[in-house]
């Protein structure tokens, strides 16, 4: 065998699909390219499979199964529903799973998962980077005393996880937190939340959405006449959920660590490579759209990965372990970021075998009414509020499964 | 507690009229919505006794091929005639393999039959169309934009235009729709065939006729509440999800009564609307997903078939 | 002609009173256990783990439907919700006791979904039909918000997930990630076999006729002397139950962990489905409308590309996904019409088809 | 024993208006009911179709107005011919259409509409316009003056006899050529049987409308008809004149219930237990 | 055996007694101050025109039906309403004007489920189908097997009755109401839409049953030769109003009875 593996997870269809397809179409046209222009990594060929999830666990949960017989290097289930089976699988069946800045926060802790990574940022790490930000905006986080903050989510796991910290803050900055659930089957019927957001009048609202939920709440918004400006999300809204609203949807803003253009050396390779030769599946317009290069970013990490498990592991087939080890010491820094033609794409990120998540600095990006500008620096995530519900909550986890495993991975050095 | 429950939400609603007067507005906007979707399963339900489980798909599907051929570059009034034509190709479709080769069966049987032909849409139209959302074409097609802000009891109070056409056109829809039912001979015979199609057969009546007939009402039916709501946020399957709210709304509003679908569809998208507002902050909120079901369920037991359902004739 | 009954003669009424009379029923259900346990064997982790052990467990949580709808006639939509609080009463049971066997605890979980099965099926007495199906859909949709809502139930986890702690038999892991696949199966094998045979015991019996009386007709049952509520409640019990602890076995032996998702209307209408496509009113049908809704679509998107690709079709896993649904409708479709009362009647014809061979009838 | 009268099997009658040619019947691919039946009905003519329960009469008319599709059966061999076309490749409205209608065993009416609204449906295929189909249920009020005083009532409410009574009057409503009766008189009084056998003469009289009756009471159908059929599992066993059937000393014994000359007593229905059954 | 005459009944205790019974449906008025009583053991008919009210006072009798007025009083005990199951307990059972049965169910079962009154195994047991439950399965399937030789329907045990033929649905009707043993079966057109053979052995089990099992009878039955020769007794109903009461011979000769139901023809 002279391949590496990598299956790909992805929803093409169903009712997340408006937010799946671009990922979907980032993640593949980038390890394409890598086909195409390097024939793959270190020379070796990446065998790339599909398969369809629909964003739904029991679909996730097949193809995790159809897949692993084939010795896959790396698992990115797209989907908090899917990882959160897959983790105590991973350290079983020695697939390292990469779960990009989504699943279970608490995976942040190498010791703990040492076959997780949700590089670059954690939920926690978000909502913390926008609290954070609106007091620079306010003038001091001390200036947030007395203020509402209105705060918007799909009601699962996934939204509820901020909660803890958000109560936390609020405490502790003397805020105010409104609360407003939206549950899965009334993502695009979200109108009695924004009624109680008009009679609040939240001086802030964030939003934690997913899928068609982001478009409709920007709608919404602006339908109830909610100031656009004082609009914040995480990182999960694309180009097309703006679209929709159009203008009205300007001054919306949301948490990013990649570029949401198409400017840059690695992208135009795609173009150049993979998209006018037929073999992407993608609309060329979207190459450069946010999802689109989160998908990208997924990728980028992936081969980075699968770079370093060759260097560690002095092999040219690597595998999941291997992959694993790769991921665990992985650092790009600006250097190598430049070097793949991604410079100024993100920021350096480094991970170690106690930190798999990174916490990188998110910057805030603001929709213009035809596309997501960057308009702020770096923010950094406000660590000392952060780790401790990280630690707490995997050791948590920990404690709550009985016999979970003690890390017995050794430790690799930085290569 | 009790104060919370029940003197609390009156005090907020006396003290801001101008908020309860929005979410009233709001939730006969929901209301007029929700009753479109129902009035499409009532339109075949009356007609067949069939529970077509395919209606929310229908109005995705409707919405997404208007849309689709708009993005084709089919001009906006054309595509929607198009589309019509569409509904009609589905419904002579459905009437022939599907409906035809299950007639006299239970009930439950053509349920199924007709979540059959939920799957088969949904690969159908995202095969065709693409998974992704697109955007309704409300402007082409010359539905109105943008907000009368009134001032009212001390705040303003908006209603937005597509919410006043919706209702316009819902109502236009089932004054239509209901003098055609029971003004003419048709009308009878729907009912004849939702009783007994063995019965409807001896006495010479083309079930096939019909059935088009009432799928072909339903797809138009559909197209409608599809650009309505792809109006309110985008063309994309996960409105599938919300076509389930129509189910409260049948029940309430008995599933054989087109006036029914509307007044049921009324009554649920106020009381959701009210009752999340002034209610739900005390259990923390989202408790709209069930309230529907347990209004409607608490109704039922009062009236086991509905509003305007027709008496369930229990005989021995 | 090779499926007989002439010459098997019954001198007992408990005899004749078997669930399978015949010789040849019950050589071949014993010939099906015997290949059931035989798959361990084939050591083909993809086959027990994705394919046969959900395959068990939605047929588990289709027979409890089944007891609902098929027999009593009681139609409902809240088979996800009734799973899901299976899922959680065991969460709940194996944390508070942990050392508790874990097959008890699985047990035991599906009389906590009994228990809101009743509740929830109160209304039953006087809401009929498709009006009934309120009643459960408001259960979905309540207990569901439940399993968000409610922290304890997840033990405070802030992932808002319930994951399965490790939990052995006799020495041996059956939960958790360590457990093999192998003895997952064999696990869930027995226990499905198991309460198959308690399930067809008892439609076999005094309440099952009282169930499929009031199926046919309540108002006549009532007239005989059955009792309504009664009857009704315990299909909706015994029903749920099942439900329940096909639910405590897809997390604890499936997926390991699950968030309130999983439990949602689509799942409650999936096994619904399951339960039409296979006949209503038959345990076997269960067992194939099982087959047919969930390992039928993982073959099509198996052999689909298999198919297609030499005929050049450059074919997407979305695209697979897309014919997979239209094909799946279609057949649906297609075996209702084929057979409206679903595979087992279908099964059930070609016996007799058998039986007469080789002349047509 | 006595086939008094040789079959007319697949020779229609030059005036027939029906004939049913050797027809075979399977329910649920497997289940073989009519075993090869023909029959025929002359113009303006009132055929009894006689024999015991499950014989298969039933089927033998849902076989005649294409109703078998709806019941998973099908009509695998043979062929239906009326007014000289065949019909059994049409849909049950065409037949309808044609002039043929049944009338279903068993009442079969539309439970949530009113006795009128059941009439008027009858009247579906009709285009000849309001004022005669008005005209029309006036007429069948006249007939079933219970159906008048009733006609506003949810027919799923009203008694067996009334729902019967509204079954005959909505098929009559289209103005049929031929009717097929299926068991008119079951569950009704006396009295109205034999109203009801007095309507289908006149019918059959004035406006020339031919009759094939499947019916229990065989006195009364052996009275009304001119012609008889016999069925038995499937089979047309006996068949002849409404006269000659009568005198049949088997008929007569079985099916009319005169023995030695005078009826017989239900009492005393233990002293013979005797069965007649052609085929042996 | 019995006479071939009606014999004159000795008078015997009165079993169930109808007392000024009206009921109405909004406003149709079904039943009208009816008053009548059936004694332990005879066969009671109750005939009258289309609509008449006598499916409702079977209805009645047996606790589907609530009578807006009157009493009804069953083996002495005195009651306005009551559940069907407490009738049936309380040893009614009935066969319907258009067939009651559980379609879905084979014949056997069908009848079965007429013992389920009498069938007290718990839930456990059920569960094992072993044990206490399956000798009390056996037991009463034995009953239930005496049933369907009696009635002749060997040959149809194992078919579900949906398919049957209508004659012998009828027939499997009787079968599950005579599992319940019952004091009283109340019998609904039990012979209509049957032949003469059919209809004569109707009648012999009726007779039989009633003979054999002394089960009181109340029979509607628009065949008159039937009703005439069968009942004790005969109850004229006409528009919900008792208008003759008495043996088939007087009523057989009561002008008015004769006016709105039998016709001159009879
Ligand atoms: N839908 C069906 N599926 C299977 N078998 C059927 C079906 N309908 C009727 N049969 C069978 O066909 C045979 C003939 O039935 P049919 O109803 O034609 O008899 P019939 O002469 O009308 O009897 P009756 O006097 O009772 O009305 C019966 O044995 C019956 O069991
Ligand atoms: N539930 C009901 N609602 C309204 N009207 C009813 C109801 N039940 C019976 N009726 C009416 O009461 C009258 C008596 O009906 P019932 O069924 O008792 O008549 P019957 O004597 O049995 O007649 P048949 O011999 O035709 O069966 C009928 O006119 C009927 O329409
Ligand atoms: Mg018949
Ligand atoms: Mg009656």
């Amino acid at each position: 065998q002279d391949s590496i593996y990598v299956p790909l997870l992805t929803y093409r269809t169903g009712a997340f699909a408006g937010s799946g397809i671009h990922i979907a179409d980032g993640m593949r046209d980038y390890l394409t390219m890598l086909n195409e222009r390097d024939g793959g990594i270190g020379g070796v060929k990446l065998v790339l499979e599909e398969c369809e999830t629909g964003y739904d666990t029991k679909k996730g949960i097949e193809c995790y199964e159809a897949v692993k017989s084939k010795n896959p290097v790396v698992m990115n289930p797209w989907s908090t529903g899917i990882t959160l089976p897959l983790i105590p699988r991973a350290a079983v069946d020695k697939i390292p799973i990469l779960s990009m800045a989504y699943g279970l926060s608490a995976s942040a802790d190498g010791q703990t998962f040492p076959w997780v990574f949700n590089p670059p940022a954690t939920y926690w790490d978000g909502l913390s980077q926008i609290i954070s930000y609106l007091g620079t905006k306010e003038g001091g986080l001390d200036k947030l005393k007395g203020k509402k903050i209105g705060y918007i989510f799909l009601d699962a796991g996934y939204g509820r996880e901020p909660i803890p910290l958000l109560e936390q803050l609020a405490k502790d900055y003397g805020f105010e937190v409104k609360f407003y659930p939206i549950a899965a089957q009334d993502m695009q019927n979200q109108s009695s939340q924004w009624l109680n957001v008009r009679r609040d009048k939240p001086d802030y609202m964030v939003l934690w959405g997913w899928g068609a939920m982001n478009g409709a709440a920007v709608k919404e918004a602006a339908r109830t006449g909610y100031p656009m400006d004082k609009f914040y999300s995480v990182w999960w809204p694309g180009d097309d959920d703006l679209r929709a609203t159009g203008e009205p949807a300007k001054g919306f803003k949301s948490l990013n660590w990649h570029s949401a253009d198409g400017n840059y050396k690695a992208l135009a390779d795609i173009k150049k490579h993979v998209v006018d030769k037929k073999l992407s599946q993608a609309n060329p317009d979207k190459v450069g759209e946010v999802l689109y290069n989160r998908g990208v970013y997924n990728s980028m990490l992936i081969a980075e990965g699968i770079r370093n498990a060759q260097k560690v592991s002095g092999k040219k087939v690597v595998t999941g372990e291997d992959v694993r080890r790769g991921l665990e010491t992985m650092d790009i820094n600006a250097d190598r970021l430049k070097e793949m033609g991604m410079e100024g794409f993100a920021q350096p990120i480094k991970l170690t075998c106690a930190d798999h998540n990174g916490h990188l600095a998110t910057f805030m990006q603001e929709w213009d009414g035809k596309k997501f500008v960057k308009i702020s620096e770096p923010i950094p995530p406000m660590v000392d509020k952060v780790k401790p519900l990280l630690d707490s909550a995997a050791k948590d986890y920990a404690e709550k499964n009985a016999g979970w495993p003690k890390r017995s991975e050794a430790c690799d050095k930085a290569s | 507690m009790l104060y919370n429950v029940l003197i609390d939400p009156f005090v907020m609603m006396g003290s801001a009229p101008d908020l309860l007067i929005q979410t009233l507005w709001e939730g006969l906007v929901a209301g007029v919505l929700y009753a479109l979707i129902a009035l499409g399963f009532v339109l075949i339900f009356k007609a067949s006794g069939v529970f077509n489980f395919a209606q929310g798909i229908m109005v995705v599907f409707a919405a997404l091929t208007l849309v689709g051929l708009h993005e084709m570059g089919v001009p906006a009034l054309l595509a929607l005639i198009l589309t019509i034509g569409v509904m009609f190709i589905l419904a002579v479709t459905v009437e022939r393999v599907v409906l035809r080769p299950l007639v006299n069966q239970p009930d439950i049987i053509l349920f199924m039959a007709t979540f059959g032909l939920t799957y088969f849409l949904i690969g159908f139209g995202e095969l065709i169309f693409g998974g992704n959302p697109k955007q309704m074409i409300a402007q082409e097609l010359y539905l109105p934009q943008g907000s009368t802000d009134l001032d009212l009891f001390g705040g303003l109070v908006r209603f937005q235009h597509i919410d006043i056409a919706a209702a316009v056109i819902a109502s236009l829809i089932i004054a239509v729709l209901a003098v055609f039912f029971s003004k003419t001979r048709i009308g009878r015979a729907l009912r004849a065939v939702a009783d007994s199609h063995k019965a409807a057969l001896s006495v010479g009546i083309s079930l096939g006729q019909i059935w088009v007939i009432v799928w072909f009402a339903a797809g138009i039916v559909a197209l409608v509440a599809g650009i309505m709501w792809g109006a309110r946020s985008d063309v994309s399957f996960a409105l599938q999800i919300v076509a389930l709210k129509a189910l409260p709304v049948l029940i309430l509003g008995g599933f054989t009564s087109i006036p029914g679908a509307i007044v049921g569809g009324l009554i649920i998208g106020v009381s959701e609307k009210l009752g999340e507002f002034y209610w739900g902050g005390l259990v923390g909120g989202g408790i709209e997903t069930w309230l529907a079901y347990i209004i409607a369920l608490l109704f039922l037991l009062y009236r086991p078939q509905g509003l305007f359902g027709e008496r369930i004739i229990e005989r021995i | 002609m090779f499926y007989r009954e002439a010459g098997q003669f019954k001198t007992t009424y408990a005899a004749d009173m078997a669930i399978f009379p015949l010789r040849e029923d019950r050589i071949g259900l014993a010939v099906i256990i015997v290949c059931a346990y035989a798959l361990v064997f084939t050591g083909n982790s993809f086959l027990l783990q994705a394919v046969m052990i959900p395959f068990l467990v939605f047929s588990l949580a289709a027979i409890g439907l089944n007891l609902l709808t098929g027999y009593t006639g009681l139609l409902s939509l809240g088979t996800g919700a009734f799973m899901g609080v299976g899922a959680y009463a065991c969460y709940k049971l194996t944390t508070a006791f942990p050392g508790l066997n874990i097959i008890i605890c699985i047990l035991a979980s599906g009389l906590f979904s009994a228990a809101i099965g009743v509740l929830f099926g109160l209304p039953s007495l006087r809401i009929k039909g498709f009006y009934l199906a309120v009643a459960t859909l408001a259960a979905q949709f309540f207990l569901q918000w439940c399993f968000i809502r409610v922290p304890w139930l997840v033990n405070y986890n802030v992932s808002g997930a319930i994951e399965a702690p490790l939990r052995t038999l006799f020495g041996v892991p059956i939960v958790g990630a360590t457990a093999t696949p192998e003895t997952r199966y064999l696990v869930v094998l027995t226990l499905v076999i198991g309460l198959t045979w308690v399930a067809s015991n008892i439609v076999h019996g005094r309440i099952g006729r009282a169930w499929m009386a009031v199926r046919d007709m309540d108002i006549a049952a009532e007239l005989i002397g059955i009792r309504l509520l009664r009857t009704k409640l315990l299909a909706f019990a015994v029903s749920s139950y099942y439900c329940g602890v096909a639910g405590a076995l897809l997390v604890f032996l499936w997926y390991g962990g699950a968030e309130y998702d999983v439990f949602n209307i689509n799942q409650s209408f999936f096994i619904l489905f399951m339960v039409i496509i296979g006949g209503l009113g038959s345990l076997i049908g269960s067992f194939m409308g099982a087959a047919l809704i969930f390992i039928l679509p993982i073959i099509l998107g198996m052999v689909m590309p298999a198919i297609l690709s030499p005929f050049g079709i450059g074919i997407t896993a979305a695209t697979v996904e897309h014919l997979r649904f239209m094909i799946v409708g279609a057949l649906i479709i297609f075996f209702l019409i084929v057979e409206p009362h679903g595979l087992a009647r279908l099964w059930q014809i070609g016996k007799q088809k058998l039986r007469v061979w080789p002349f047509p009838y | 024993m006595s086939q008094a009268i040789p079959t007319p099997a697949g020779v229609p009658a030059p005036d027939a208006v029906l004939v049913v040619n050797n027809i075979e019947v399977i329910y649920d691919h497997v289940i073989l009911v009519l075993k090869g039946v023909s029959l025929s009905v002359p113009q303006g003519g009132i055929v009894a179709l006689l024999g015991a329960n499950g014989a298969g009469k039933t089927t033998t008319l849902k076989a005649i107005s294409n109703l078998l599709h709806a019941e998973r059966g099908e009509v695998t061999k043979g062929s239906v011919v009326f007014e000289g076309q065949r019909i059994d490749k049409l849909s049950p409205n065409q037949v309808v259409r044609r002039g043929c209608i049944q009338v279903l065993e068993g009442r079969h009416c539309f439970g949530h509409l009113t006795i009128e609204e059941n009439l008027l449906t009858g009247a579906f295929t009709r285009r000849d316009g309001n004022a005669a189909i008005k005209a029309d249920l006036e007429a069948i009020y006249d007939y079933f003056p219970r159906l008048r005083q009733r006609r506003h009532s949810m027919s799923g409410y009203t008694s067996g006899g009334e729902q019967q009574m509204c079954a005959i009057g909505r098929a009559m409503m289209s103005r049929p050529t031929m009717i097929l009766l299926d068991e008119p008189s079951m569950g009704l009084a006396p009295q109205v049987v034999e109203e009801i056998f007095e309507i289908v003469q006149k019918l059959n009289v004035t406006q020339g409308v031919s009759f094939l009756l499947a019916e229990q009471n065989t006195n009364m159908a052996l009275k009304y008809a001119t012609y008889g059929y016999i069925l038995e599992t499937g089979r047309v066993v006996m068949d002849g004149p409404a006269v000659g059937l009568r005198e049949n000393e088997d008929v007569k014994e079985f099916y009319l219930g005169v023995a030695d000359g005078s009826q017989k007593s239900f009492r005393n229905v233990k002293s013979y237990k005797r069965r007649k059954r052609w085929l042996a | 055996m019995r006479p071939f005459e009606n014999p004159v009944i000795p008078q015997r205790e009165t079993l169930l007694a109808v007392e000024n019974v009206s009921l109405a449906f909004g406003g149709v008025k079904a039943l009208t101050d009816v008053s009548f009583d059936i004694r332990k053991g005879e066969i009671r008919a109750i005939i009258g025109p289309n609509g008449a009210g006598k499916t409702s006072m079977l209805n009645c009798i047996n606790g589907f039906y609530h009578p807006t007025h009157g009493s009804i009083t069953f083996k002495g005990e005195k009651r306005r309403r009551m559940r069907p199951s407490a009738a049936a307990r309380g040893g009614i059972a009935r066969t319907f004007q258009n067939v009651a049965l559980f379609k879905g169910m084979s014949t056997l079962d069908n009848i079965m489920t007429g013992r389920s009154l009498k069938m007290h195994k718990g839930f456990f047991w059920q569960m094992l189908r072993y044990g206490p439950a399956l000798k009390e399965e056996a037991g009463h399937r034995r009953v239930v097997e005496d049933i369907i030789d009696f009635l002749e329907i060997q040959h149809i045990r194992r078919t579900p009755v949906g398919k049957l033929p209508y004659g012998l649905q009828k027939r499997v009707e009787l079968g599950r109401a005579l599992a319940m043993e019952p004091e009283l079966l109340l019998l609904d057109e039990p012979m209509a839409g049957m032949n003469l053979e059919e209809k004569e052995d109707m009648s012999r089990f009726i007779l039989d049953v009633n003979q054999h099992f002394g089960t009181t009878i109340a029979l509607i039955e628009h065949d008159m030769g039937v009703v005439m020769d069968l009942s004790d007794r005969v109850v004229v109903l006409e528009y919900g109003r008792k208008i003759a009461d008495g043996t088939p011979q007087e009523v057989k000769r009561d002008e008015k009875v004769v006016a709105a139901y039998l016709g001159v023809a009879h």
